[in-house]
């Protein structure tokens, strides 16, 4: 980890890294996530919906790229693009699709949600308006090829110490071993 | 899915339970598909409705009659003679056989004996006929399963029993290779020696087959237990040939009723205990050995003589009826022909061995998954030509 | 830029371009192994139809070219002319689109497959967990084309198959991270997951991963290469596409341009996942014993190899051209063949000749340049290795039930791969 | 052109966090509703993984591993329930799943 603060606004281009996260990346990126993600809630069919949140999620893992977190990227193709999309395609086409994107597709109550998260895009826009100072307007350069070893570090512990999220990790694992029960169960014809 | 239960196909052919059914618990995964009559694995126009759960087959229901040519009635407007070559026509891939217990049929309802010459002739050419039918399923069933080699394999050496047939009566596949009384023709010079090669030729290629599949283990696993049918269900269906031997019922035509020569030779009946694929496998491949050992037999045995009994120009067997079966590759092929005394049979019937056998395949593939089903297909050995006639 | 054209004529260090920040570079090395990919996967088209014809006792394609050498042109040539059909029923948006997904992570995986230490466009520190990742999207295109076909036996093959790579890419998963475990047995205890770090790991230990501890990285690469059969979809596991049951599986329906980007991208997955064995387990660029025998001459001998396939490819071709009919139908295939034969043959002579001029390993420019062409060829040579094999599987092998082949991948695989582990990271504490 | 600040991310973020609001709130397709909460938590892992950027250390990423991992269960278990639940009822409608007893 590298605890220098003396990296300015540009220290994408700082020494040693590869300058290749230029704001043109960034807006194409975050055009991409944006609008796919809009495509993600109006989309009829099911099955656009879910490819379209794949571009939202490969865009965001682009991001994460530009943010110099390799190793979250990796875990989102690994677990969100590979895995967890493929599970709703499954789902989507286990379910049948067909009638219910001839069904209306919102709910009675959407002016009231729509309201809803008005309100909170409302309470974003002011929090960030208000706030913007106090935010320290900076980006530390951390450096990527440790990345993931250090990950590791605070995951597992490094050097006979425990790290600093080992239960929670540990907790973690424990989570998805229950979800994984409760989805067989749950999809188990006979029990 | 989407349109699971969409029926989509022809309703009236079908008397499987197509709707689902009104129940609490809604199974969401059946599935009706239609396997043929254009699908790689029904050998030909075989058309298999299946219902399915997820991959598991719940029902199925065999669709026929594609290829259908009216054969029986066309016999009905054909003298006896006429109608010889059609009977080819049925099992292609056994012309020999067919012919021969057309043949034999007339032959027997006339109360005429073919010279002992033409037995020979016959026993050698059907033999060869069984070993060439078997290879031809042996290529298509492994590569049902998935192995491409063994269908080029086998293609290669029935060439050249086709090339035997060739020589001897100028066709390779519908030979029309016997009269009703005999053969038409003298064997060729040199066919003796043809045979021997071809037996010394082929039984190494057999080794080579069963190298490649016998120990394999996915050939094992793919056909081990696998469209098990038990004895006393493939007696109720009628089942006969390998099918029924692969169960352990020991029944061969060739020695429960012995025709053409059949009774002068000394040869086994090989047979397997579980009736599941991999002894079918068995039994058609220790059965083209025993073929081999005949044929070895017959020619070293083959007797000078006439080839043609004493037959009138113009068939007119007596009135009467006559059902004579023989011993097909496929099974039990009999014929069943109805005289009025007339030059054309009043009534023919045909019992053709695919037919019979393709009843077993509801018995065995229910609870098997899709792959078996073609698995089980090709195991049944069936010829489209034949089914439907 | 500039530097980045001195480095690669050895006056500076060489860097892979995604090292050097160089997005230039960075293109025109994507673009030169697009058209690399491409002509290996067509050359494997030709060859596998030839190969596989020759253990079927069939002489394969031979009418296009001499011994159909130009079958492959052909073929694109008429599978771009087909007609395109879309079924009237088809998510015509979804069909259209789902070839592509399994052509773009088939391609996209290529960024970080090291031809040599710095023959890569990137070096990424996440590179054998991204080539992993974006090999399993590939999955999506296959589902979504099954999906977008609105027919039964294409949406059988897309469930089956993804049934299935999502159940091989536990096992692979895990036989990969025993290998990644092996990287870390050095002074520092740092592991990597870069594929160029892996490969240098195995050169800094002297041992390919294939035979460290044995068997532990023998038994991770028996796994590896089945779990690559299952993920890739080829013979014996090739149950999506299984022609006999499923007609053509999630494919059925595509025609023309489209079926083919399918194939396109089957190829290039395998020759993907091929790759990661190489650079995993069987020391990616490194000639064979590069410990053993490492004096000079050893070096200069095995540097003479890339001359000497194409010497003998070349011999192949004239024994060819030799052996045709004399007959004047055969005239054009003969010149043709004969002209292959001296390309073949120039190019051996042009590699001969670098391999001489750079056989001082003294860093001068035809060094640089002779290394490179070594390191390239090796990193090939294995990997075709690899893709006879699939050829040979499919020609001798029947096809796997899908529950046998999800028996295998959970019940066999699985605990097998949990166990090599287990005992790597063992042996590898006790070791250290 | 402007540098990309921590500021221009959270912005993103913010446009995801919304979207996937008003996706869980407005929709009937449980399919999709349970998309636009994959949505809502990827813009959650933005933030973090941009905030641990500008604070210099890991934590952040450290959590949208956590994130991730909750994602991966809740899929999981939510999509379990979905297809139970359409065995059952035959519809994938939110506002049709409004009995406790059928």
């Amino acid at each position: 980890m590298n605890p220098a603060l003396n990296s300015g606004l540009n220290s994408a281009v700082n020494a040693g890294m590869a300058p290749v996260a230029t704001p043109w990346f960034f807006y194409v990126l975050a055009g991409l996530a944006v609008i796919s993600g809009l495509l993600v809630i109006t989309r009829r069919n099911a099955v656009h919906s879910a490819l379209a949140l794949i571009v939202t999620l490969l865009a965001v893992t682009g991001l994460y790229l530009m943010l110099y977190a390799p190793f979250v990227a990796a875990v989102q193709i690994f677990v969100y693009a590979g895995g967890i999309m493929l599970l709703f395609l499954f789902v989507i086409m286990l379910v049948n699709i067909e009638r219910s994107s001839k069904d209306r597709q919102f709910n009675r109550m959407w002016p009231v949600g729509l309201a809803a998260a008005c309100a909170l895009l409302a309470l974003f826009v002011s929090a960030f308006v208000k706030g913007k100072a106090l935010f320290p307007d900076r980006m530390i350069s951390l450096p990527e090829s440790s990345n993931t070893q250090q990950i590791a570090g605070m995951l597992y512990g490094e050097a006979g110490k425990m790290g600093e999220y080992t239960f929670a990790f540990e907790i973690a694992s424990l989570l998805l071993l229950v979800a994984i029960l409760g989805a067989v169960i749950m999809t188990k014809k006979k029990i | 899915m989407n349109d699971s239960t969409r029926d989509d196909s022809n309703g009236a052919l079908s008397n499987l339970d197509l709707e689902t059914p009104e129940k609490p618990y809604l199974d969401s995964n059946e599935l009706i598909i239609n396997m043929g009559p254009q699908h790689p694995a029904t050998h030909g126009v075989l058309r298999v409705i299946l219902k399915l759960d997820g991959e598991k087959v719940l029902d199925t229901e065999c669709v026929i009659g594609y290829l259908h040519r009216g054969v029986e009635k066309i016999a009905e407007n054909r003298t006896y003679t006429m109608f010889n070559p059609y009977v080819d026509r049925m099992d292609y891939v056994a012309a020999v056989s067919n012919g021969l217990g057309y043949c034999e049929a007339v032959e027997k309802l006339m109360n005429v004996e073919a010279p002992a010459r033409a037995n020979y002739i016959r026993v050698i050419l059907t033999e060869l006929n069984r070993i060439a039918s078997h290879q031809l399923w042996l290529g298509t069933h492994a590569l049902d399963i998935g192995a491409m080699t063994p269908l080029f394999y086998t293609f290669r050496d029935r060439e050249e029993i086709l090339k035997i047939f060739e020589r001897y009566c100028g066709a390779r596949l519908t030979t029309h290779a016997f009269r009703i009384g005999g053969c038409q023709y003298e064997t060729y010079a040199g066919f003796e020696k043809d045979v021997e090669n071809f037996l010394t030729f082929v039984a190494p290629k057999i080794d080579e087959y069963e190298e490649l599949l016998t120990t394999n283990r996915i050939w094992i696993e793919r056909t081990k237990n696998v469209g098990v049918i038990s004895a006393a269900d493939a007696i109720a269906l009628g089942v006969t040939g390998p099918v029924l031997r692969a169960s352990g019922v020991k029944w061969d035509l060739r020695k429960a009723q012995p025709y053409a020569a059949y009774s002068e030779f000394d040869f086994d009946i090989p047979t397997g205990t579980n009736g599941d694929t991999y002894d079918r496998y068995l039994v058609r491949m220790a059965e083209m050995r025993q073929s081999l050992r005949i044929i070895e037999q017959a020619v070293n045995g083959i007797p000078e003589g006439p080839i043609m009994a004493k037959v009138p120009k113009i068939i007119k067997p007596p009135v009467g009826e006559i059902y004579h079966s023989i011993e097909a590759p496929k099974g039990e092929l009999g014929y069943f022909i109805v005289s009025d005394g007339s030059t054309q049979p009043y009534r023919l019937r045909v019992r053709p061995p695919s037919f019979v056998n393709l009843q077993a395949l509801d018995t065995m593939v229910r609870g098997l998954l899709v792959a078996d089903v073609v698995a089980v297909i090709g195991t049944i050995d069936i010829v489209l030509g034949e089914v439907d006639r | 830029m500039p530097d980045f054209i001195m480095s690669y004529l050895g006056i500076k260090d060489a860097v892979t371009p995604g090292a050097a920040g160089s997005q230039f570079w960075a293109l025109v090395y994507v673009f030169i192994i697009f058209a690399g990919v491409s002509v290996a996967v067509m050359a494997m088209n030709w060859l596998e139809r030839k190969a596989l014809a020759h253990f079927q006792i069939r002489l394969g394609p031979m009418r296009v070219g001499p011994h159909g050498l130009l079958q492959p042109i052909a073929d694109a040539i008429k599978l771009m002319l087909k007609e395109d059909i879309i079924p009237a029923e088809a998510d015509q948006f979804v069909f259209w689109v789902a070839p592509l997904i399994g052509l773009l992570a088939a391609f996209t995986v290529y960024t970080v497959i090291p031809f040599g230490p710095s023959q890569a466009v990137s070096d990424m520190n996440i590179g054998i967990l991204f080539m992993l990742g974006v090999s399993s999207l590939g999955v999506l295109g296959i589902v979504v084309a099954g999906w977008a076909s609105n027919s039964h036996y294409p949406l059988i093959g897309a469930l089956r198959s993804s049934a299935q790579m999502v159940s091989y890419e536990v096992a692979m998963g895990l036989a990969v991270v025993s290998a990644i475990l092996m990287t870390s047995l050095n002074a520092t205890g740092t592991g990597t997951l870069s594929m160029i770090g892996i490969v240098q790991a195995q050169q800094q230990q002297g041992v390919w991963f294939i035979f460290k501890f044995f068997p532990l990285g023998l038994i991770a690469l028996g796994i590896f290469a089945i779990a690559m059969i299952a993920e890739t979809n080829r013979a014996p596991f090739d149950m999506a596409e299984a022609e006999s049951e499923l007609t053509a599986g999630y494919h059925t329906e595509y025609s023309g341009l489209r079926w083919s980007l399918f194939m396109l991208a089957e190829y290039a997955a395998m020759i993907a996942v091929s790759s990661i064995a190489v650079a995993l387990w069987l020391g990616g660029w490194m000639r064979p014993f590069p410990n053993l025998l490492n004096a000079p001459a050893w070096d200069f001998i095995f540097s003479l190899f890339p001359a000497l396939t194409f010497f003998g490819l070349a011999a192949i071709a004239i024994i060819g051209v030799v052996r045709m009919p004399a007959h004047s139908f055969f005239k054009i295939q003969r010149i043709g063949l004969a002209a292959f034969a001296a390309v073949l043959g120039f190019i051996a002579l042009l590699l001969l000749v670098i391999a001489v001029a750079g056989r001082s390993a003294d860093g001068s420019v035809a060094a640089r340049f002779r290394e490179g062409i070594d390191y390239v060829y090796w990193f090939v040579f294995k990997v075709a290795v690899f893709m006879y094999l699939f050829i040979w599987y499919r020609a001798t092998w029947p096809r796997y039930r899908f529950d046998q082949l999800m028996k295998i991948g959970w019940k066999v695989m699985l605990p097998i791969s949990l166990v090599v582990l287990i005992a790597t990271a063992i042996v590898g504490v006790l070791v250290s | 052109m402007v540098p990309i600040t921590t500021f221009h991310y959270l912005v993103v973020a913010a446009a995801l966090f919304v979207l996937g609001v008003i996706g869980v709130l407005t929709r009937r397709n449980v399919v999709i509703v349970l998309m636009s909460i994959e949505l809502i938590l990827n813009a959650v892992n933005l933030n973090l993984v941009a905030f641990s950027r500008m604070w210099g250390n890991l934590h952040g990423q450290v959590f949208s591993i956590f994130v991730t991992v909750d994602a991966a269960a809740e899929a999981a278990v939510g999509l379990g329930i979905l297809i139970a639940f359409f065995r059952n009822k035959e519809t994938i409608n939110v506002d049709e799943i409004d009995l406790l007893k059928w």
